[in-house]
């Protein structure tokens, strides 16, 4: 008997740890009760990116996204909409704003405004079985590229298509592919880069889980173009789920003989093993991932010679970002004048983004290059939670920067065409502080945290500059004492004990650290800093001269008071933070207003949170 | 070759070159920290940064590590660098305030005072400032890869593996002579492998073994030597003008035609350690006889100085007679150089410290020679005690009541009948004079029999001891058996003497008793060839028969019995003249 | 699993896309069966097997099947609807095994509608 | 058995000439008492003993054979004595398949300054031959020796 | 000028010789031209009392083979040493006494004990055993008599000339013929002829090392590696001590030599001086174990006096062996 409905549940990370095969159990139970297992597939698919609503099903054909669904939904929604036909509104998703919910998901605004070219299969696809890849044109990009072109024509595809590299550095990926293929050395490789270490970023985890494939297909044609013998898929350990998926994708693929010798008779020899990361942040970077690989102490060693020349084993090696690849067969299979339409002048394409912080519709996101933040954190976003105010959004992880809400409306888009961030002499350093992000460009590897009034800059700048510290490799003088030093001098801020001097400090020691680091890490270590200095120097200025946290997020900054009003009217004087309160510092008896004694209060800030009736109050 | 332009100066340098040597060419000073001659540029300091033009503005690079590029336009003197460099200066100062050389530098760069501390600020001057050059030096030239690092960023520290004691490490010091803040010493207090008798300390992997040795030529220690270990170092190479050093001489063997042979092969020293009860190589401060020539000796590692282990000059010093010699479970004969060696020792160390006290343990005081016993009664009269009693043991004095390391000398005092029991501070063993380890072999080597003590056997003990039962084969000195110097050369001119009569004469006269072969008749059966114990009948298989060489063959008669085809006459006693004997002797009824 | 040959990948890409183009959505024809409590009393589960065995044995994947509720006519239960793209839906009631033969016989494959069992034309658009 | 008559038995002692001869020399320059059946044959080395000898010996006349040789290792030529050692042994087994009792032979180590070790194994060697008696190899072949040439032309 | 005569007699042999004569191919019709036979009894019906009609010394050449046993073998010799001017003594059997000669390990009692009682297949109830002179009614059987011992001929009458091997090879056999019927210089009488001075290594091809043995085999034992010498194998073989003229041809055949050729010329018991090289080269100086590797021996004198026990030293056994 042939299915009428299929339901495409979501089984990405973020669904799944939110019990999501719980569901697509019930679900099967359920049907089988009813007697429609026949007629109704459930297939388990990768991340559909609104994480936010997890766990969710679209329900094929019709199209119908039912989203939050717990296993108690189950017997209705079988009920309802597969017995009867009626899908069943409680369960669709409803936007903040609007009247009612959306049944469709291609209405829904989260999913309206994307525009899927690395992410073309998610939800649609059963990560697992190779034979749905199949059947949405999966491979015939790799048919094309062996039997139509030849390695130069694909690269000259590629250059043309104008695919820049997506892990961050935006390098034109034609143009490595082409120095790879030209540089001496026998065998070469090809390494796809899935150690994505920054903090809130997991664009690459979901390629790896909604469709391995893609990123298969993508080496393939690389190694085609370049002449590479073995691939090699580097992936964070701490993605167990999309470590697994990569290894059953490969292990399909090699049974269907799309990998190994003489691939689809072409001639082309090739072979993909995986290499887990061991969760250093540094085996990001290139020369350090190559060390990872070959097994030795993941520390980054100096350039020249770039990997192009000697990289993996001493041999060529071209080495791209799981979405770089991801984007390849698409480009191969429509050529590049349809690639080349979407995006802006410099930057083409589309970037995946992962959306997170204070945003409502938090998931994973994938946008044609040029749209602006707005677009992006209201329209896709669904807006800020709570209606606070945006402040501004960070971007590209520890190695990002911060971007203020008055750029909201720049496209996205790339850095300075020649790819290096244009160095500004030290002397006009404090005047004009162009010299990281160019007005424009503010793309970073894809990690994308919207913050509202409620974030304190400096404690962020703090939070990502303590991330890199901890990770630098402490081979090159400068990054490790360096962002010791200033991460020492944020805290001191934080802590209410910092000088204006601080900042020059900052500056300098930030200066030096991007200029004269060996690898990227340091290069890129001091941006949060610098980029919060150069927009939010207000705030920095607040919390060294008047000792204050606009946003009450550094705790040594703040003072308690309990409004007296407040506290008696609505709160009768009920004398829950008084009992609470681990210093003991906080006195009133029933029915009477109770008051802070500020120099017990050690500012922990328990009362905030255990008063009912909001009474105490921050400055 | 490719132009390149340092601070204004056009400069052609062969491809590969650096920026710091295309500098250090035109002698535009760059400073380093971390930067080697010896070993691959690394840029863990970035000290030698510069500015390099980029067509958009320009970049800051390391100069040891990046290679020149064709047009490449390079500053040295901008204000960039000069900002870099010193707060990368700074930043290092902020963590090792007090070490020289980041002073010196600072000092240079015009960094008065450091702006900043680090938390994790070390204020030992002879702090490790992560240079790796340790490291490197290590795992590139000497190839043992000792020690590396442990954690990292901030905490990152250069350890041997788990903090112990690196087995791969071969005490070459490299890592201690490159360290910049001398923060990794060398003291080569544990000596590696050194048989204890000859040397009391380590030696470099390359030596004048002593200053009186002959040939006075430096000699590589194969052991000692990292290169061949690791295949790596070979400094000594690079330094020697005379380029005298090759490590792949190895020993040769040559061949050289003799008429007579003299084996003066010598003794060794019985191995005191096997008579436990005297504690050699268990308890400090007690030394074989050889150790104690070596440490008075004027080139000796003490420079003559009798020393404890300690370094302090003992306080009382006990000699025992006779270990290992006259004694039943050991070697039964007596060594007769004891006695004497140990009247000298006992001569000097009264003389080197005065204050001592010497205890002199002897069985029977054997001073025969010729000016002995004179010798033996000054050494009584310089104070010499005497005890005459074989000594039970030497114990260490820590178990009793005495200080630690003191020892214990326990005897039986047989002049006095009673039981004593002597503290000293360093005990010297008389060890037994032995034959050589490999006696055995060279006596089978030489067709030489061996007396029942193991020296070799001479031909006759009162009337020909320097000769042996095979003719031109002579044996002198400790050899045949245990004496002292005098006795040795006496015995050694008398063997030259007889040699050189030999080879006067000319000609070697041979008794006519001996075996030949009868070509005629022999069919090279080669039943003969393995009986001779001379070997002296060997096989020409292109004549097919088997000769005999009458120089070798004593005329036993042995293969001319054994000759199936009665092919060999043995001269004196052939087969026809001994049937006739017994014809004769079995006439008569 | 045999090495693939290109062809091999061409076949089964065919083979495939029938199994998860319903996922797109995609379709010539859309049936509607209407299954509200009167529809599955007056037999629709029965209908709705029959319409599902006949796209089974034709092999059809290009034809859309859902249930609806109640289409307000309970007295001419069971009742589907069936819609061509791009023409007018066409309500057939009274249906039995038998007529959803001829109906998907002449209708959904043949074009022309069955009017013999249609009760109205045009009266509600699904597609 | 009156004393003249008594069977005095023949004795061949091949003597090596380092050690076994030397021995019987000291035990004659020590006035030792030895039977003087034993007729000695001084050879090189007891290694010099060739069968052929002994068998020659037998067939001579002789009613014993007695070979004398150094002491394992004192060999003057290393390895001479342990050949007769080896040779006795074998020409013993093939005397007793010719009907000769092998004690007819005996091989003896006496070292140079054993002369009393020599006189006792002459004494002890000859009374045990007398014990055996004489062995008559050289009785006339049974049929009679072989004609002359000249007989036969006759 | 009448042709020289030629008489050839078969004593106590096995008759291998006379085929031998045969052997010669060809070359026998020569010899047939150029010599009268005038006595060949195993070839032809020649009656004693042709021969003894002739005049003494008539037959110019008589090559005589087999050893003397009985009376009737002594008497023919005898004969035919008065009646020839050159007496060869052919073959192994003539010259050392060869197989036949073995019997002289055992006595004439023993022998005819076991044959005519001892022997399982015999059924002598009453113990009859053939006497030299029987009657019986036709008249009076006269057998010859059947020695004590086993002679050599020369041990009966002197041989001019010994031409050992068993058979002497046709090779030889042609040799000695062609010098004799072409008159060249024969060698002095009494000397071997038809076999070399040297001994059967010198014919034989294969490798010889330094002789060191730890053990004897039996040739059954094992398969002998054809390049290397059958002794430094272990396996017994009396090349050494054996003449050389037969070619090596049982070595060849990867078989020990037996010593059939006889001692060579400077041996006069072949068996002893076997003894002596063998026992030499025997690899061990402790005695039990040299009496271990000896028990690998079994029979030591019919090893080493196979074809020599008559013309040995000891000739024959003289007692009962000891117990």
């Amino acid at each position: 008997m042939p299915y009428r409905v299929h339901c495409m549940v979501c089984a990405g990370t973020g669904c799944v740890s939110n019990r999501s095969l719980d569901v697509r159990d019930a679900l099967e139970k359920e049907l089988r009760k009813r007697g429609l297992e026949h007629e109704v597939q459930i297939v388990t698919t990768g991340c559909n990116g609104f994480c936010a609503v997890g766990p969710l099903m679209v329900v094929q054909p019709d199209g119908i996204f039912y989203q939050q669904l717990t296993t108690k939904d189950v017997p209705q929604l079988v009920e309802e909409h597969f017995v009867k036909g009626r899908p069943v509104q409680r369960l669709m998703y409803t936007p903040p704003e609007a009247p009612a919910p959306i049944p469709k998901m291609s209405d829904i605004p989260f999913f309206k405004h994307q525009r899927l070219i690395a992410l073309r299969n998610r939800g649609l696809v059963d990560p697992e079985k190779i034979e749905d890849y199949i059947a949405r044109d999966g491979y015939q990009a790799l048919v094309k590229a062996l039997t139509q072109m030849t390695p130069d024509e694909i690269i000259e595809e590629i250059t043309r298509a104008g695919l820049r590299g997506r892990g961050g550095a935006g390098f034109p990926t034609g143009v490595k592919w082409r120095k790879v293929r030209e540089a001496r050395g026998e065998p070469k490789y090809i390494i796809c880069n899935g150690d994505e270490g920054d903090p809130g970023a997991f664009m690459d985890r979901s390629i790896f889980e909604s469709d391995p494939h893609s990123v298969i297909e993508g080496m393939l044609i690389g190694a085609r173009a370049i002449g590479a013998r073995y691939g090699v898929v580097y992936i964070r350990n701490e993605y167990p789920l999309a470590l697994e998926r990569i290894q059953i994708a490969i292990q399909q693929a090699r049974e269907y003989g799309l990998l190994g010798e003489n691939i689809l008779d072409s001639g082309l020899d090739f072979d993909i093993s995986v290499t887990r990361g061991a969760g250093a942040f540094v085996c990001g970077e290139e020369t350090a991932l190559i060390a990872s690989v070959e097994g030795r102490l993941g520390d980054p060693r100096a350039r020249p010679p770039y990997p192009a020349e000697s990289g993996l084993w001493g041999k060529p090696t071209c080495i791209n970002n799981v979405e770089t690849w991801a984007n390849v067969p698409p480009i191969i299979l429509n050529g590049w004048e349809w690639y080349s339409q979407i995006g802006t002048e410099r930057s083409k394409g589309t970037k995946v983004f992962s959306l997170v912080g204070k945003v409502r519709n938090t998931g994973l996101v994938e946008v044609p290059m040029g749209i602006t933040l707005r677009q992006l954190i209201y329209d896709i976003g669904g807006g800020i939670p709570g209606d606070k105010k945006f402040k501004a959004v960070q971007t590209g992880g520890p190695s990002g920067g911060c971007i203020p809400a008055g750029m909201m409306d720049q496209p996205i888009e790339y850095v300075a065409p020649d790819g290096k961030h244009e160095a500004r002499d030290y002397l006009d350093l404090p005047i004009d502080y162009e010299s990281l992000t160019e007005v424009g460009s503010m793309m970073g590897s894809g990690g994308l945290v919207v913050m509202d009034e409620d974030t304190c800059m400096v404690d962020v700048a703090r939070f990502f500059l303590a991330f890199t510290q901890d990770e630098s490799c402490g081979a090159c003088a400068p990054c490790r004492e360096g962002t010791k030093l200033m991460l020492d001098i944020l805290t001191r801020i934080t802590q209410g004990h910092g000088t204006m001097d601080d900042l020059r400090a900052l500056e300098e020691i930030g200066w030096v650290v991007k200029q004269t680091s060996l690898c990227g890490l340091g290069k890129t270590a001091p941006n949060p800093v610098l980029t919060t200095l150069k927009y939010f120097r207000d705030e920095y200025i607040a919390h060294i001269e008047a000792h204050k946290c606009p946003a009450h997020v550094c705790r040594e900054l703040n003072t308690y008071r309990i409004d007296p009003v407040i506290c008696v009217e609505r709160g009768h004087g009920c004398g829950v933070c008084r009992r609470e309160c681990p210093e003991k510092a906080i006195f009133g008896e029933k029915n009477q207003p109770h008051r802070i004694d500020t120099t017990k209060c050690k500012k922990c800030g328990v009362c905030v949170d255990v008063c009912h009736f909001n009474a105490v109050i921050v400055e | 070759m490719i132009t390149v332009n340092i601070n204004g100066v056009e400069r052609q340098v062969p491809e590969g070159t650096t920026i710091l040597q295309a500098a250090r060419a035109l002698d535009v000073s760059i400073p380093t920290l971390c930067y080697h001659p010896w070993l691959k540029p690394f840029g863990a300091c970035r000290i030698c940064t510069v500015q390099v033009q980029r067509p958009r503005g320009y970049e800051l690079l390391t100069a040891c590590n990046t290679p020149c590029e064709e047009g490449m336009v390079i500053r040295t003197d901008t204000d960039n660098v000069r900002q870099a460099r010193r707060v990368v200066l700074e930043l290092m100062l902020a963590r090792w305030p007090n070490v020289p050389v980041l002073q010196q530098l600072a000092a240079e760069l015009g960094v008065e005072k450091p702006r900043f501390r680090s938390e994790f600020c070390d204020e030992d001057p002879e702090a490790c400032i992560l240079c790796l050059r340790c490291v490197r030096i290590c795992e590139e030239v000497v190839g043992a890869s000792a020690i590396g690092y442990e954690d990292r960023g901030i905490k990152r520290r250069v350890v041997t593996p788990f903090n112990r004691e690196s087995e791969a490490c071969v005490a070459c010091g490299a890592c201690a002579q490159v360290c910049l803040t001398h923060h990794i010493k060398f003291e080569p207090e544990d000596y590696r492998g050194k048989p204890p008798e000859f040397l009391l300390g380590p030696n470099t992997a390359i030596f004048i073994p002593t200053p009186q040795a002959v040939p006075k030529v430096p000699r590589i220690d194969p052991e000692a030597c990292i290169h061949f270990k690791t295949n790596g170092c070979q400094k000594c190479v690079e330094v020697c003008e005379a380029k005298a050093v090759n490590h792949e001489m190895t020993d040769q063997e040559i061949e050289i035609e003799v008429g007579q042979i003299l084996l003066a092969t010598g003794y060794e020293l019985f191995d005191a350690s096997v008579m436990s009860q005297y504690g050699y190589g268990r308890l400090d401060n007690v030394y074989s006889a050889l150790d104690i020539e070596r440490m008075l000796n004027a080139t000796g590692p003490t420079g003559g100085r009798v020393l404890l282990k300690n370094g302090q000059p003992p306080r009382a010093v006990a000699i025992i007679h006779c270990v290992g010699s006259r004694d039943e479970n050991y070697q039964r004969y007596c060594s007769r150089v004891c006695c004497m060696y140990a009247l000298k020792f006992a001569h000097l160390i009264k003389e080197r410290c005065p204050e001592a006290e010497v205890y002199d343990f002897y069985i029977d005081m054997r001073a025969f020679g010729k000016g002995y016993e004179e010798f033996y009664s000054r050494v009584l009269h310089e104070g010499t005690n005497v005890i005459r009693g074989k000594v039970a043991e030497v114990v260490q004095a820590g178990w009793s009541k005495q200080d630690e390391g003191t020892l214990l000398v326990r005897c039986e005092d047989t002049l006095i009948g009673r039981f004593r029991e002597i503290p000293v501070d360093m005990v010297i063993l008389c060890n037994a004079i032995v034959p050589q380890r490999d006696a055995e072999r060279v006596a089978r080597l030489f067709g030489l029999s061996r007396s029942p003590d193991g020296f070799f056997l001479e031909r006759h003990p009162k009337l020909d001891p320097v000769a042996t039962s095979t003719d031109g084969l002579f044996v002198a000195g400790c050899a045949q058996g245990p004496k002292d110097i005098p006795d040795s050369v006496a015995q050694a001119s008398a063997a030259a003497a007889r040699m050189l009569a030999t080879i006067a004469k000319g000609v070697v006269e041979i008794d006519p008793v001996r075996a030949e072969i009868n070509e005629e008749f022999c069919s090279g059966c080669r039943v003969c060839n393995a009986l001779c114990p001379y070997s002296a009948i060997e096989y020409l298989a292109d004549k097919n028969v088997s000769r005999v060489n009458s120089a070798l063959c004593k005329g036993c008669g042995t293969c001319v019995a054994a000759c199936p085809a009665g092919a060999i006459t043995g001269y004196g006693f052939n087969d026809r003249q001994i049937q006739a004997e017994l014809e004769g002797l079995l006439a008569v009824r | 699993m045999p090495k693939l040959k290109i062809e091999d990948l061409a076949r089964m890409r065919e083979e495939a896309r029938r199994a998860t183009m319903l996922r797109e959505g995609a379709g010539r024809v859309k049936i509607i069966v209407h299954l509200g409590t009167c529809g599955i009393a007056a037999g629709g589960r029965n209908i709705m097997a029959a319409v599902l065995r006949e796209i089974e044995e034709r092999n059809l994947h290009d034809v859309l099947v859902t249930t609806s509720g109640c289409a307000g006519l309970c007295s001419r239960e069971p009742m589907m609807t069936v819609e061509v793209l791009g023409q007018a839906p066409v309500k057939y009631v009274d249906l039995t095994e038998g007529k959803v033969k001829e109906i998907f016989a002449e209708h959904v494959m043949g074009g022309k509608i069955a009017e013999r069992y249609a009760l109205a034309v045009g009266s509600e658009r699904a597609m | 058995m009156k004393e003249q008559e008594r069977f005095e038995p023949r004795i061949i002692g091949f003597l090596c000439n380092w050690c076994a001869y030397t021995g019987a020399d000291l035990a004659g320059v020590s006035r030792m008492k030895s039977a003087p059946n034993v007729r000695v044959l001084r050879l090189m080395c007891s290694g010099r003993v060739d069968p052929t000898f002994v068998l020659r010996a037998f067939q001579l006349g002789a009613d014993g054979v007695l070979v004398a040789g150094c002491h394992p290792g004192d060999c003057h030529y290393q390895e001479g004595n342990y050949k007769a050692l080896r040779r006795t042994l074998l020409l013993k087994r093939v005397l007793r398949q010719f009907g000769i009792d092998e004690r007819r032979l005996r091989l003896e180590w006496i070292s140079a300054s054993e002369g009393e070790k020599f006189a006792r194994v002459a004494n002890e060697f000859t009374e045990e031959i007398r014990a055996l008696g004489p062995l008559e190899l050289t009785a006339a072949l049974e049929t009679g020796p072989a004609l002359e040439l000249e007989e036969v032309r006759a | 000028m009448s042709k020289p005569k030629l008489a050839l007699y078969w004593a106590a042999s096995c008759g291998g010789c006379e085929i031998t004569v045969l052997d010669i191919e060809e070359k026998i019709l020569d010899v047939a031209a150029f010599f009268d036979i005038v006595f060949w009894p195993c070839a032809m019906d020649f009656k004693y009392k042709d021969v003894e009609a002739m005049e003494d010394g008539s037959i110019d050449l008589c090559l005589f083979n087999g050893a003397i046993r009985t009376s009737e073998n002594e008497a023919i010799a005898r004969l035919l040493r008065r009646k020839s001017k050159i007496l060869v003594a052919f073959g192994s059997c003539a010259c050392d006494g060869c197989i036949p000669g073995l019997a002289n390990l055992t006595t004439r009692e023993e022998i005819l004990d076991w044959v005519y009682r001892g022997s399982p297949s015999t059924i002598n109830e009453n113990g009859v055993r053939p006497q030299p002179k029987v009657r019986v009614p036709e008249g009076e059987l006269e057998i010859p008599e059947f020695y004590e011992e086993v002679r050599t001929l020369a041990q009966v009458v002197p041989v001019d000339y010994f031409m050992p091997g068993c058979p002497p090879q046709p090779p030889q056999i042609v040799k000695v013929m062609t010098a004799i019927m072409t008159g060249a210089q024969l060698p002095p009488p009494g000397s071997v002829i038809g076999a070399g001075d040297k001994t059967c290594c010198d014919e034989c091809g294969r490798t010889r090392q330094e002789k060191r043995v730890k053990r004897f085999y039996r040739p059954w034992e094992l398969v002998p590696d054809p390049d290397q010498c059958l002794l430094d194998q272990g396996i017994i073989c009396l090349g050494p001590a054996t003449r050389s003229g037969c070619g090596a041809l049982c070595v060849k055949a990867n078989m020990p030599c037996r010593g059939c050729y006889g001692p060579p010329p400077n041996v006069t018991d072949q068996g002893a001086k076997m003894i002596s090289a063998l026992a030499s080269v025997i690899d061990s100086q402790d005695p039990e174990e040299i009496q271990r590797i000896l028990d690998q021996i079994p029979d030591p004198a019919g090893t080493f006096y196979r074809f020599s026990v008559p013309a040995s030293l000891l000739h024959r056994r003289r007692s009962a062996p000891a117990a």
